[in-house]
């Protein structure tokens, strides 16, 4: 009922861990992984070791999380031992790669293909480094230039191009991604925003600004999904702001093949995966669905 | 559900030894002995502190170290800082009837609590506190008001010369605890639990790794499978037996693994 | 303690009814202004009568509005009883305007400006509809343009420029607006959002996509505020959010001289107004501050 | 704090009078009398309709007029509709013994819970049900239940020919009401309006105007300072008097405001 296929990967279930969260460390990964999730995806890896920004990197408000971790990783050639544990997930592993330009993304896109994970993501969306990332997701160009130099680097391996919805016109980035060879869309990286604790008067994110998720940006997520599922026909990872299985199959009917869960994992803990699948095998059931698949696009005419 | 800093005011400051200073804060907070606060110095960095003192106020008791710790400590009463929590377990004390408590250097702030719990519930309780020298030997008077206090330092300066390790032995030797609860050094951590493993004693070990979100979220705390800010930093026997890091590797701040050594230095 | 000058335009106190809310009729406007806001905005007139779009029109989710309404107006020469009927309001008036083009801009800036409103706020923002707004405000040429015709035809009535957080950099658009003459920003406007009921498999707005407004966008909103309180020296009308004292110090400590409320009027109703400033006028005095003019700005070194 | 439709599935249809339908839905919501909810059907619009059931399941009792009325018209029992609600303050009947209602055409769907509350409440009740023909007449049998029930018809084909108001005007010569309730035509309730203030009675009026979010925001729904959507949809003779535009004017989807006969063109 929840078994689906991804850009020619097996799920045994729709939903897949978001990067960034617990990603940094193989043994997490597979306990996400053991507590339900279809993928797991592995918190971006840079060209080399990269520190982040201090803390404050992570703060919950009322509404969602709010982080400016900094893309911090051991860079790609550190990770030996992570990869040698990830041979033994009993689900499929998504690597998430950053850089600050095409030659990087090439470098880190090499390294990290020769560890063949299922499949390949490319960040090129995160709002919380000044040199990476969102500069290409805001441009149909630079998206191309990175999906296509990434793509050629790893060869068989499925692809997929995060992207921001701060880009104006997301489906026209998607667009380019396509046609520069990304086999699947990932939307959406977090939302910029900033939060200030007055009584100090200071931002309370030590990198001042950071990146919005969680329920907050729902509508966010499901309005790029939707845009994304009317200009691309390769399959969508929608995310932001799922954490029950009513959210999930929102983001579904708006275009979603598989659903990204990140700070969902704050709300509920690692069980929110089993809950996400519980709640949309639930739901199927009442409304005479059999397959996950038959939701994917269907709020579209 | 957030998880955001709030800033309370310093009520009082107190310097319990040479290097260590308690913060007493202007904040109310209920926690179990063992978990911890993250503190906030606006445009410097937020870091993990066990608290000392809950209730109506609260405290966090801390060793002037590095950057952060040099800022803390440049600040005066009257002056704030930013708090969230509490974060972590505790310790679990359910069904201890006689407990033996090891506390190495600023490891006594985790355990003060416990302590002062356990004594109001009577709880039979030997206390090993060591640390480099007599002065530096923290909580002292309020540890020795829990039970049976032993002191150890390396110079010899205060109690016995040595380490707490090599007193626990003699204790686990003769005298059957409940349980074992300690913090301390990685590296005296370490020995506690083998020594807990040989002589089959229960055990519950605080322990510490760089921190970021705080929450369960970033993974950036990680040992093995294990996360110390949410499902510790109190660990019991059979969750150590599981993590092969513990005593050995440490994640950076880039969440790099390296040898505990190397985190050590890192941090200098 | 709370009154302050916008533009040299003297406010009771720094809250300001947003455009859209309840603004379409001068009795409400002065209903709200009794209630006590220091300024009220009315709902952005265009050149000529249009009805917007069909219901849903409006809904409110778990973390804010939603909203489509389509930029409904009877038309800036159709509006003579309601200027009659503004004359008798006990605070400030802001017009705020809207055109698909220059030349429509520069009409409705003309007959607006006849009528003597206090301030001109150029919505060159809104997301709602094909054809106005969204473009000029993510363009800084375009922007600067509007901005300039308008200015133009209103003389010496300080112009606000409506700005969207939808720009990819909202400071170089102020900045340009403030070259080109505007007195203020307005930030921000609503953040595209659609949401879908899973059991009609159908976006709900009956335009599909919509503003989100309320409280999950005052991250947006204090990120927006302080790049461009970085940006130009003109100040800021913030709005995003708020609905509390805390949530308008917050922005003010951004950057923002006035506060805009949209949203609020939803959750708390037209006393909303006088609960913000109460609420902030206490902070004040808890934390020793004598006038609402030093909060603002004070996150930034 | 949330308004968003939730489907409800058709139970039942109703076939009340040739152009008046009952739909009663599976929904649970309680409400007063005069409360209405908004009924979305997607990718047509959504509009406001005044309860007639509410409870375990609830009802709207619907005309059919133009494009939306149609198209609900058109689903059968089996098919959904959104529903969000319920809003507007609805009938405030504290301390009323003796009561007169007054209903025209439709306007006997808001009323249908006011009469069999306030016959439940075993308060005496005067009805003036008014219809084109007799044929139209809505809810006859179930407020004939529910207290003293006059008909007129335009036509004559039932009960008296003529007006409601011509009715109430005799009512009101001969007896004391504490308060006239009323729906219908606002030309009507113009009329009631006029004859309630001359006989000096207290009077409930529920108005109609055309609405978009229904939760106090949009001001679509304005006449003069008062939300019918919020502040109503039922109105005082304190507040009626503070309302020229009452019987007067309207607001267009546009928010042009023009005469209530303009309205009812721009509607047909
Ligand atoms: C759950 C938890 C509770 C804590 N409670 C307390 C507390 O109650 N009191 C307190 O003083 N500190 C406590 N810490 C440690 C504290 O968070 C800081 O790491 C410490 O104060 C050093 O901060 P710094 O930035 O000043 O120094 P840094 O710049 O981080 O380090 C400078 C020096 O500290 C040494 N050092 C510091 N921490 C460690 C460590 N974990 N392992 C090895 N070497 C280390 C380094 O070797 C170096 O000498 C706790 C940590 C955790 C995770
Ligand atoms: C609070 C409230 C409660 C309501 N309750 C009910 C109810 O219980 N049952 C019900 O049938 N309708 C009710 N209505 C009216 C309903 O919302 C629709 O306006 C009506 O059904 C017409 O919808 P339509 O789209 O089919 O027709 P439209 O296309 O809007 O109008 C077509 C025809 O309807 C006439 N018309 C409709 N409404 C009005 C009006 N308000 N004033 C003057 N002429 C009008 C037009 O003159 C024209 O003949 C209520 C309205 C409000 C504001
Ligand atoms: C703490 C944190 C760290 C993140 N780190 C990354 C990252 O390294 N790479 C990335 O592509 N996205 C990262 N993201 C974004 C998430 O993968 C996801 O796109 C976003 O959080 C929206 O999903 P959510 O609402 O389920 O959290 C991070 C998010 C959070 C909250
Ligand atoms: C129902 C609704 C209608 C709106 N209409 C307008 C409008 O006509 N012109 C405009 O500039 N902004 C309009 N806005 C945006 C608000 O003025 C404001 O910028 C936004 O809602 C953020 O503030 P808030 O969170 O306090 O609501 C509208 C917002 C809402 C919710
Ligand atoms: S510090 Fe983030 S998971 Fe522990
Ligand atoms: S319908 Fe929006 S205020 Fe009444």
């Amino acid at each position: 009922m929840l078994s689906t296929n991804f850009a020619g990967i097996e799920l045994k279930n729709p939903t897949v861990l978001a990067s960034g969260i617990l990603g940094a460390n193989a043994e997490l990964l597979i306990r996400i992984a053991n507590a339900g999730a279809g993928a797991v995806t592995m918190k971006s890896i840079g060209p080399s070791e990269r520190n982040g920004h201090n803390n404050p990197t992570v703060i919950a408000w009322e509404h969602g999380l709010l982080n400016a971790v900094g893309l911090p990783s051991a860079g790609c050639k550190k990770m030996e031992e992570e990869w040698k544990l990830l041979e033994k997930s009993p689900v499929s592993i998504i690597a998430s790669i950053y850089g600050a330009n095409v030659p990087e993304f090439e470098e880190v896109a090499r390294a990290v293909a020769e560890k063949k994970p299922a499949m390949i993501e490319a960040n090129i969306s995160c709002p919380n480094s000044e040199k990476h990332g969102q500069l290409f997701g805001t441009s149909a160009e630079a998206s191309a230039e990175v999906i296509s130099a990434v793509k050629k680097e790893i060869g068989k391996i499925p692809l997929i191009a995060k992207l921001t919805p701060q880009a104006l016109n997301i489906g026209e980035i998607a667009k380019a991604c396509e046609e520069a060879g990304a086999d699947a869309i990932c939307a959406i990286n977090t939302v910029q925003g900033m939060l200030i604790n007055i009584e100090a008067h200071k931002p309370i994110l030590h990198f001042k600004k950071g990146g919005i998720s969680g329920s907050a940006i729902k509508p966010v997520a499901v309005k790029c999904i939707w845009d994304i599922y009317e200009a691309v026909k390769i399959p969508i990872l929608g995310m932001g702001g799922v954490s029950s299985g009513r959210d999930a199959i929102e983001l579904m009917q708006a275009g979603a093949t598989a659903i990204g869960i990140g700070s969902g994992v704050y709300y509920h803990g690692p069980k929110v995966f089993k809950k996400v699948c519980n709640e949309i095998r639930e739901w199927m059931q009442k409304n005479n669905y059999k397959n996950v698949k038959e939701l994917v696009g269907i709020a579209h005419d | 559900m957030t998880d955001l800093p709030r800033m309370a005011c310093i009520k009082k400051i107190m310097q319990e030894t040479p290097s260590i200073k308690t913060f007493y804060l202007d904040m109310q907070m209920n926690a179990k002995p063992g978990q911890f606060a993250m503190a906030w110095l606006p445009g410097i960095d937020e870091k993990p502190f066990t608290l000392t003192a809950v209730g109506k106020e609260i405290a966090i008791t801390v060793q002037e170290k590095g950057k952060f710790t040099k800022a803390l400590f440049a600040l005066h009463e009257g002056n704030s800082i930013g708090i969230r929590g509490p974060y972590g377990n505790g310790f679990d004390y359910k069904g201890v009837k006689k407990a033996c408590i090891v506390a190495g250097g600023c490891g006594a702030a985790p355990v003060l609590l416990l302590a002062q719990e356990l004594k109001k519930k009577k709880i039979k309780l030997k206390i090993i506190l060591g640390a480099r020298t007599g002065k530096e030997c923290l909580f002292k008077k309020q540890l020795a008001k829990t039970g049976d206090l032993y002191i150890t330092t390396d110079d010899g300066s205060e109690g016995e010369k040595g380490f707490t390790t090599t007193a626990l032995e003699n204790f686990l030797q003769k005298e059957k605890f409940d349980c074992v609860f300690a913090c301390g050094p990685e590296q005296m951590l370490s020995k506690v639990f083998a020594l807990c493993e040989k002589f089959k004693v229960e055990c519950q070990l605080n322990l510490e790794r760089f921190m970021k979100c705080s929450f369960g979220i970033c993974g950036q705390c990680a040992i093995n499978g294990f996360l110390v800010c949410k499902d510790g930093p109190v660990f019991s026997g059979e969750q150590l037996r599981k993590m092969p890091e513990f005593g050995n590797f440490a994640r950076l701040k880039s969440t790099k693994k390296v040898s505990l050594q190397e985190y050590a230095q890192w941090r200098q």
